[in-house]
């Protein structure tokens, strides 16, 4: 398989982009081409998942190049089993957002598929990059892009809201960078591939940046207050994007390089992670409950469930980090679909407050019937995907501890709690006459979300196309993780 | 063969579900009491070739592998074995009874290919709950079941008491389940494998090395407390009589034939696991068991609403047969389970049938004299009422002695809660009948008719199915069910003789219950029970305690994290931040005023600084 | 002693330029005529540009040198000259103030920057510095009825007069010291009090010219009250020539110093990102935000220079060459901008920006995106490489102050960023047709962009500075 | 050279001192320009010591250069002064603040 | 005599200095500005600087003073400083910062290295600077003239009345029209 295939995919939106970008102001056209466009990096990203070789740990494409000869810095993609199904996630999410939302954004049509198709490239190249600078442009560049889609297409508060967002993530990913700077000064090189045969100084506190980083962008416990702000603010195929794609940037920094660079610190802070975990599953929950804005209620339940992906991170052994990688896909699939349900919901009504619906499920029958399969997917029904992500975490945190998973068990009552007081407020009761206006469901709206729906299905009564081709690299990760802490002693490293 | 009995009614609620508002109610009725029929035959013929075979070995039929992760490997699998043999037939039975019932019953509604599609995913549910071979499948069913069950409760969701009703029922077995979930991990931890043969296997033999193992005993509990919420046992009942919101053929099935008697499968599916975690079974299982049984028949005296009435009913009848596993005969558990689903569904038919003549009423009190309006109700419901309450010949009779048998043999204890739960039931039971059937009708302008043929046919089957199914495991008829469970439960246990002093006081203790229960409402009046009536009305204040011990707290405290958590607290601390900044930002402005001089003297203090950290350093 | 001239051509091409437009000023009437002299300040810089990229090293006596830092931060400098008289021409014709004057004095202040980067003497440094001031403070009092560019101009001068006077205490202690004022003398200097007070009123000196914390007052308000092209060209060009005499003096001369002088430069280089950017964050004043921002990044161009390291000496020379061209950038889309007939300065009367010249409004987000270095352009490259020699150096404080103040700039670019997208524009806010800015405006957006995506050819550039300075 | 250099150099730092006090604390344009004139002359002073110290005239030339860079600045200084008193009518630098914040 | 001329020229040029601060009238600064200018006149030539000595009279005093003279007629200056200042005199500012300044410049000078080498005979005569000007020196001279040029731009630029432009004069910024 030709190495060009990982630039096509990173670079593809990139293209029409800026294809967009020089096409005449006409509403449809740009639409058809924005979407077109997200069809290639689709494409490309099925022929990777199709032509992964299984039972192979390493990454088996990679692409190199100069970039910054000067400092040594490459251009380095490369992919595995634990980025593949993220890429193939992103690739599937943006084609779905953007149909399913096809004509909810209708100023500035033109900025708003710019910069999505912008984001896209961004997100690609943020799961592929094996350079950690190169990593580390592309987790900024999507910074950009989203702080407009909120900024300029979201609701009331949209500006607090995404300047809350950028300098949230921000505030992490700069000490990123400064953790990217000493690895470089420590060992000359960041290139990933090198910088996993070299000899890592002062860890702790390389970890800790880069774990601060990347708990924010999860987010983590009680790093999360800027999430139901952006959630609920940005406007639906952002949401999508942002709960979807954007948290797990977050998760999977914390897999690809918290765990795999300092496997020793991660150990020794495993429990303080999992504890956060746990923490973030309840504490998500509960105070989802309460919440009177469907999206928000939405934005809560994200924390909840990145919990769950955190935990199984963090317990260290295959089926955890097996679960907690498809968890990722999952919280992508049906939280993406929730927020296009809203987002369907919004469309109609202009508010998202759950009094003003009621007996929706009366007059939009097939969205009811679709909503029920999405909220089900996330209240982790047997048979969806979400099931057997939240099974392998469970599963797993329960290897390392019993009481981990009864903990995190008790998150599966709270998301049935929430979840379904929420259908019962706007799907159920009595149709208010508000809702009785509300247009039935668009054939773009409903082929996005059978889309979702039929991915729901797919993890959830057939994973193992996703899971095998994650299943050797997780298991070389675990092992690498355990061997290493045996060889040297955990602890939190020296000073920088 | 198996498989399909499971795609059948799969393929019913697809088809339904896609295309069901095309078919017309016809082709929908169609589609799904066929695909249940043709389930229930194939579970049939598989039943013979099974009886066939006297070693009755468990047949396992693997699809596909379904999660697989390093050691974690679990496929879709279905078994088929004597156990889940009867609860296909059991399921697809009565459910095609039911199916047939809905098609009358729900005739006029105009969500009527919804209500099929939902009917026949659930007899599919069920049926991948009581054919799953292993756990993780059976889990599945456990929760589709569940989700149907919401559907159902919940079906005319306009009304929000049914959508509250759905709600709480979810949420409630969701409890159970997460304790069952973290059941099926302890197995897995301790025992490397989620197979029923497999654990029948490391577990034959009492156990053997595990035997009583603190983990093995833990993990017992924790299934057992999934067991709790799905088959409405103490503390977790108290979903099921709210779920009468939803139509009554599916109380009758769901909620009284089938899905409850999922915990009750459970604990018998996993039998070897449960005998050899030690005291649990005799310990917990009973005496929960035996405290349900007597609790609930007690609620059920004082209620007016007759669905209600069923559902303690219901409640008490699952005590009955958790108090036969704890006691270790887990064939009359499953002898009962099976003439509970006869009679019950037959007692909710007959209420149905009630609610279609008087237009919706159900309340005991505006009911009455309905014996010759309504021959055939009336004597559906009379015999499922003395069935319930063990009068012989009828099939109740026969599996409670078995019960009764299996209690005195435990324990005197439980023996003596049974008995008294037996007075109550006949007494409640009675009431019941007294009240709907018999005095005066309520509405002299009312001309209520027995229903028409396709809920008539169904009553009738179930008739006769309550009044002769005790043969199924009667001593007298050779106990048939018994040597057909034997594989999985074994031989010990003295079976009842049926005779003798025992049967004779146990006959009497139900006789008396229905005298009293006769005499007391022979005059359609309501004897005047003191607080004690007051207290059973109100459900010995079981669900108010909930309210104030579990739900409002519950609410108070997402409140208080979200509002003084969350917004006072977490995201203050950010805010905070953001404002020092702020306040920063405007402390350094205002050193710009603009004038020249005091820039000069800015510079001119930068130097001297300068100098300072010279000539200190 | 014969004077071998050919070193001194690309100062000579600029000089000859200015000369033209000085005196040709007299005699050429009519607007279209007078396009000659932007045309011929951007051939002579571009000219003077080639000929620095291609001549090799060379010393000019003991007080000029034609060396790799001189000749980077030359190119520089042209540059920045190109751009600005590009940016400057539009605006000039439509405020009444297209004289040959403006471009004489651009290049001469060229001219003072291009000897300040080159100069290894101290006294001839003095006189490059007031050559580059000079004509900076007639730039800034240019709108010559304009209250506030006269304004402007006084307290630039006055102020810039002060510093130099101090600067000039510190020529003469060192000289003092030294016996010369040539920095080959001064590398061979220890370290004494007197020294180290004279290098330290040097460094306020040049500080000042940089807009250092606390010698930066005078910053916002010059900016803010001078023509916008002028600030264009005086934010850069004055930060390229102190910046690069204090690389110069500092890191190249007087290493063995190091201990003395990097704990102060660090403090220097770290208040200056406080102050700068935490005054920049309520600015509602576009000219004034973009003067902090200016103050800030003086800051973070003194990390190289406290670094002290090969790596700092040529970061904070690739950081110069961006700053000037997002500065550039920043400030040129102001000259698009007009209110009531008046230079549009307020952050608010970037709205609708967007819907009138896209263009404009993407230069903008990008120039902005960079300031706060953000990837992919080339303010984040530059940071990186600035935060990363600070690490090196062991001035991990300094790298996190750099971050900490980074993060809260993240606040006013954007806000002003995303002004520019909001709709509907301010009443009596027109956007000007500006066709000779929109070519400086699209050089440097390019720049910023190029050298964000592809840094490496301009990180061995500036690298090859650090080889050349042992 | 009986009076010693740093006597000449102690009264140079000294008028230099009175040139900064004098920038701090005068408010007329033109005396703070002449305030500025003074420091440079101070240094002008210390130059020319320094050169008589080091005996070499690197000092002195740097007088010259002073010189004329302070001829400069003060027909650049009085240009704008002039300007701004023709328009303004004013050369109180504490009045000159439209600029600030 | 050295000596002499040095007490008396230090303390009129520290009188100078004085006046320079602490006139009330411009003109009184500009005279005493004068004094000091040529005072220190006197110590040059005490300093071997004959040309500077030179130098300092006519072009600082005879130019720069004259100028300042010039302007002060001009501008008719009264005592502008009767109006309170928003920033006061700024003495509380400036004697400490002063009195540091001092301190430490003092400190700093006295540790220079002590002279007392020979002069060679022609030290400081117009020759001599004018040799070392027109080599060593050169570049910085050529400069001086540009930095003449640009005085001379300025005196222009500010100084000419506004030439006729094709469109009306505009100001340069917004806000003071408000």
């Amino acid at each position: 398989m030709p190495s060009w295939v990982l630039s096509a995919t990173v670079f593809s939106p990139l293209a029409g982009a800026v294809l967009v970008a020089l096409l005449p102001r006409r509403d449809g056209l740009l639409r058809t081409v924005a979407i077109l466009t997200t069809l290639l990096p689709l494409a490309l990203a099925g022929w990777l998942f199709w032509q992964a070789p299984l039972g192979e740990a390493g990454f088996w494409l990679t692409e190199r190049g100069l970039w910054v000869p000067a400092v040594g810095i490459g251009y380095h993609l490369g992919v595995d089993g634990i980025s593949l199904p993220l890429v193939a996630l992103t690739a599937f999410l943006f084609p779905v957002a953007l149909v399913g939302t096809w004509d909810a954004v209708r100023t500035r049509v033109k900025e708003y598929l710019v910069l999505l198709l912008l984001l896209e490239t961004a997100v690609l190249g943020t799961f592929l990059a094996l350079d950690l600078l190169l990593f580390y442009v592309f987790w900024e560049a999507v910074l950009v892009p989203m702080y407009f889609l909120i900024g300029l297409w979201g609701s009331e508060r949209r500006a607090y809201a995404a300047l809350k967002f950028f300098l949230f993530t921000m505030a992490g990913s700069v000490l990123m960078l400064l953790a990217i700077a000493g690895l470089y000064l420590a060992t000359g090189t960041l290139d990933f591939l090198r910088l996993l045969g070299a000899e890592l100084p002062a860890q702790g506190w390389l970890f800790a940046a880069f774990a601060v980083a990347f708990a924010i962008k999860v987010p983590l416990f009680p790093l999360h207050t800027w999430l139901p702000d952006a959630h609920t603010e940005a406007p639906t195929a952002g949401s999508v994007i942002l709960a979807g794609l954007l948290l797990k940037m977050g998760t999977y920094g914390l897999v690809r390089f918290c765990l795999t660079l300092f496997p020793e610190v991660a150990r020794a802070a495993a429990p303080l992670f999992m504890a956060l975990g746990v923490v973030g599953i309840l504490y998500g929950a509960a105070v989802a409950y309460t919440q009177p804005d469907v999206k928000r209620l939405v934005a809560y339940s994200s924390v909840s469930h990145l919990g769950f992906v955190v935990l199984g991170t963090f317990v260290l052994n295959p089926q955890g980090l097996a679960g907690a990688l498809l968890q990722m896909v999952n919280h992508g699939i049906s939280t993406g679909a929730l927020f296009l349900l809203v987002g369907v919901l919004y469309e109609r009504a202009h508010t998202r407050d759950m009094d003003a619906f009621g007996g929706v499920a009366r007059v939009m029958p097939t969205f009811a019937a679709l909503s029920l399969f999405v909220v089900f997917s996330s209240a982790a029904l047997p048979g969806t995907n979400g099931f057997v992500g939240e099974f392998l975490v469970l599963l797993g945190a329960f290897r390392k501890d019993p009481r981990w998973a009864a903990l995190a068990a008790g998150g599966v009552i709270l998301s049935a709690v929430y979840l379904l007081w929420m259908v019962q407020r706007v799907y159920f009761g009595p149709v208010r006459p508000e809702v009785r206006t509300f247009a039935p469901l668009r054939p773009h709206e409903g082929a996005a979300l059978v889309a979702l729906v039929l991915a729901v299905l797919w993890i959830g009564l057939y994973p193992r196309p996703w899971l095998a081709r994650s299943e050797a690299a997780v298991q070389s990760l675990v092992q690498r993780v355990a061997s290493v802490a045996e060889a040297a002693s955990p602890g939190w490293g020296g000073r920088p | 063969m198996v498989p399909w009995i499971v795609a059948l009614p799969l393929a019913g609620a697809l088809v339904n579900g896609l295309v069901g508002g095309r078919l017309g109610r016809r082709g929908t009725s169609l589609v799904a009491c066929l695909a249940v029929l043709g389930a229930f035959l194939l579970s049939v013929a598989a039943t013979q070739a099974l009886v066939a075979s006297p070693e009755r070995p468990a047949q396992v039929v693997r699809l596909f592998e379904w999660i697989a992760v390093a050691d974690f490997r679990i496929s879709a699998a279905f078994q088929w074995d004597p156990l889940s043999a009867l609860l296909a037939l059991v399921v697809t039975g009565v459910g095609f009874l039911i199916h047939v019932y809905s098609v009358g019953y729900m005739a006029e509604d105009p969500d009527y290919s919804r209500y099929f599609t939902y009917l026949n995913l659930f007899v599919a549910s069920m049926l991948v709950l009581v054919l799953g071979a292993n756990l993780l499948v059976l889990f599945v069913g456990w929760e589709l079941v569940g989700l149907c069950s919401y559907l159902l409760i919940g079906f005319w969701f306009e009304r929000p008491t049914a959508a509250a009703a759905g709600r709480k029922a979810f949420v409630v077995n969701r409890i159970g389940d997460a304790a069952f979930v973290v059941g099926i991990l302890s197995v897995w931890g301790l025992l490397g494998t989620l197979e029923f043969r497999e654990i029948w296997r490391l577990l034959g033999e009492g156990g053997g090395a595990l035997r009583g193992h603190p983990g093995l005993v833990a993990a017992a509990l924790l299934l057992f407390a999934g067991a709790t919420g799905k088959s409405a046992q103490l503390p977790l009942y108290v979903w099921l009589p709210d779920a009468m919101e939803g139509p009554t053929p599916v109380s009758a099935l769901i909620h009284a034939a089938t899905m409850v008697t999922a915990g009750v499968f459970l604990v018998g599916r996993l039998w070897p696991l449960f005998e050899a975690a030690g005291p649990v079974l005799a310990a917990v299982v009973a005496p929960v068991g035996a405290a349900t049984a007597l609790f609930a028949a007690s609620v059920a005296v004082a209620q007016y609403d007759l669905k209600r009435v069923l559902a303690y009913s219901t409640i008490s009848q699952l005590g009955y047969m958790f108090l036969a596993l704890g006691a270790g005969a887990g064939h009359a558990a499953f002898f009962h389970l099976t003439t509970h689903a006869f009679f019950k569904a037959l007692l909710f038919l007959a209420a149905g049938s009630v609610m279609h003549a008087v237009h919706g009423q159900i309340d005991l009190r505006h009911l009455g004299g309905l014996r010759r309006s309504m021959p055939l109700t009336f004597l559906g419901f009379v015999v499922g009422a003395l069935s319930l309450s063990g009068i012989p010949p009828l099939s109740g009779f026969w599996s409670k002695e078995e019960i009764l048998h299996a209690a005195r043999a435990h324990a005197a204890g439980i023996w003596v809660v049974a008995m008294a739960t037996s007075f109550v039931t006949a007494y409640y039971a009675t009431r019941a009948a007294v009240l709907a059937f018999w005095g005066e009708p309520a509405d002299p302008h009312a001309h209520p008719h027995d229903p028409p043929p396709a809920m008539a046919w169904p009553m009738v089957g179930l008739v006769v199915l309550s009044a002769f199914g005790g043969f199924l495991g009667a001593q007298w008829a050779g106990a048939p069910l018994r040597a057909f469970l034997q594989p999985l439960f074994g031989d010990h246990g003295e079976a009842s003789s049926v005779a003798g002093a025992e049967v004779a006081v146990a006959v009497a203790v139900a006789l008396a219950g229905v005298v009293a229960g006769w005499w007391a409402h022979r005059a359609r009046q309501e004897p005047d029970l003191g607080p004690l009536g007051r207290a059973l009305a109100a459900q010995w204040g079981v669900e108010a305690a909930y309210h104030r011990a579990v739900v409002r707290p519950a609410k108070a405290l997402s409140q208080l994290l979200a509002e003084r958590v969350d917004a006072g607290a977490v995201d203050r601390a950010a805010s905070g931040l953001a404002d020092l900044v702020v306040r920063a930002a405007a402390a350094v402005r205002t050193w710009q005023t603009g004038n020249v001089r005091q820039y000069a003297a800015g510079v001119l203090a930068g130097a001297v600084v300068l100098f300072a950290y010279w000539v200190l350093r | 002693m014969s004077l071998d001239l050919r070193p001194l051509f690309p100062e000579l091409a600029v000089v000859a330029a200015s000369l033209v437009a000085l005196v040709g000023d007299v005699f050429v009437r009519g607007p279209r005529a007078r396009m000659a002299w932007p045309v011929a300040g951007v051939v002579a810089v571009s000219v003077a540009g080639v000929l620095v990229w291609r001549a090799g090293d060379a010393a000019f006596g003991s007080l000029y040198a034609r060396d790799a830092l001189g000749n980077a931060l030359q190119a520089v400098a042209l540059a920045v000259a190109a751009v600005g008289l590009l940016l400057a021409r539009d605006y000039l014709v439509r405020t009444g103030l297209d004289r040959g004057e403006y471009y004489a004095l651009v290049l001469l202040s060229t001219v003072g920057a291009m000897l300040m980067v080159a100069s290894q003497d101290l006294l001839f440094l003095f006189v490059a510095l007031e050559t580059l001031s000079l004509p900076l403070y007639v730039l800034a009092g240019f709108a010559r009825d304009s209250h506030r560019s006269q304004e402007a101009s006084l307290k630039y001068f006055l102020l810039g007069s002060f510093a130099s006077a101090l600067l000039l205490y510190g020529v003469a202690l060192v000289y003092g010291v030294a016996g010369s004022t040539a920095l080959s003398r001064l590398a061979e200097a220890d370290a004494s009090f007197p020294l180290l007070v004279g290098l330290g009123l040097v460094v306020v000196g040049l500080g000042f010219k940089a807009a250092v914390v606390p010698f930066h007052a005078w910053a916002p308000d010059v900016y803010e009250g001078a023509p916008v092209p002028a600030v264009a060209f005086m934010s850069v060009v004055a930060k390229v020539g102190a910046v690069g005499a204090l690389l110069r003096i500092l890191p190249a001369t007087v290493p063995h110093l190091l201990s003395a002088w990097q704990p102060l430069l660090a403090a220097l280089s770290a208040a200056t990102m406080l102050v700068g950017n935490l005054a920049a964050l309520r600015q509602t004043n576009l000219k004034r935000m973009l003067a902090y921002s200016s103050v800030a990044h003086a800051g973070y161009l003194l990390i190289g220079v406290a670094a002290g390291s090969d790596a700092g000496v040529w970061s904070a020379v690739y950081y110069l060459a961006v700053y000037g061209a997002m500065k550039l950038g920043a400030f040129g889309v102001l000259t698009f901008l007009e209110r009531a007939g008046v230079e549009a300065d307020e952050v608010e009367d970037l709205r609708g920006l967007a819907d009138r010249s896209p263009a404009a409004a993407a230069a903008f987000a990008v120039f902005m995106a960079s300031l706060t270095g953000l990837p992919p352009t080339a303010g984040f490259v530059g940071k990186f490489y600035l935060f990363t020699a600070a690490l090196e150096a062991g001035l991990l404080w300094l790298a996190l102050v750099a971050v900490a103040t980074s993060v809260v700039s993240v606040a006013y670019y954007l806000r002003a960023a995303y002004t520019a997208y909001l709709g509907p524009a301010r009443a009596g806010v027109r956007v000007l047709r500006a066709p000779w800015a929109g070519v400086g405006l699209g050089l440097s957006a390019g720049a910023t962009l190029l050298f964000g995506v592809l840094p490496g050819p301009l990180t061995s550039w500036a690298q090859r500075v650090a080889a050349l300075l042992r | 050279m009986t009076v010693p250099a740093s006597a000449y150099l102690l009264l140079s730092a000294a008028l230099f001192t009175l040139g900064t006090v004098g920038v701090l604390v005068r408010r007329t344009a033109l005396i703070l320009f002449m305030s500025i004139e003074l420091m440079l002359n101070a240094v002008n002073l210390a130059f020319v010591t320094l050169a008589r110290v080091h005996a070499n005239l690197d000092g002195q030339l740097a007088v010259f250069f002073v010189l004329v860079v302070a001829a400069v600045e003060v027909v650049v200084g009085l240009s704008i002064l002039v300007h701004i008193f023709r328009s303004r009518d004013t050369v109180d630098v504490d009045e000159v603040d439209l600029l600030r914040g | 005599m050295e000596v002499l001329l040095f007490a008396v020229s230090a303390a009129l040029s520290l009188a100078g200095g004085v006046g320079v601060v602490a006139a009330r009238q411009p003109v009184h600064s500009a005279l005493s500005l004068l004094l000091v200018l040529g005072s220190l006149a006197v110590l040059y030539l005490t300093l071997a600087a004959e040309f500077l000595a030179v130098l300092q009279v006519i072009v600082y005093a005879g130019a720069i003073v004259v100028l300042f003279l010039f302007v002060i007629m001009l501008l008719h200056a009264r005592p502008p400083e009767s109006r309170p200042s928003p920033v006061g005199g700024q003495w509380g500012l400036a004697v400490p910062l002063g009195a540091a300044l001092w301190a430490g410049l003092s400190y700093a000078v006295l540790r220079l290295p002590a002279g007392g080498r020979e002069l060679p005979p022609e030290f400081g005569t117009t020759e001599a600077v004018g040799r070392e000007l027109f080599s060593r020196f050169l570049l910085p001279f050529e400069v001086a003239s540009l930095l003449l040029l640009v005085g001379i731009v300025a005196a222009v630029v500010l100084g000419s009345s506004p030439a006729p432009p094709s469109v009306p004069p505009r100001s340069a910024s917004g806000r003071e029209e408000a």
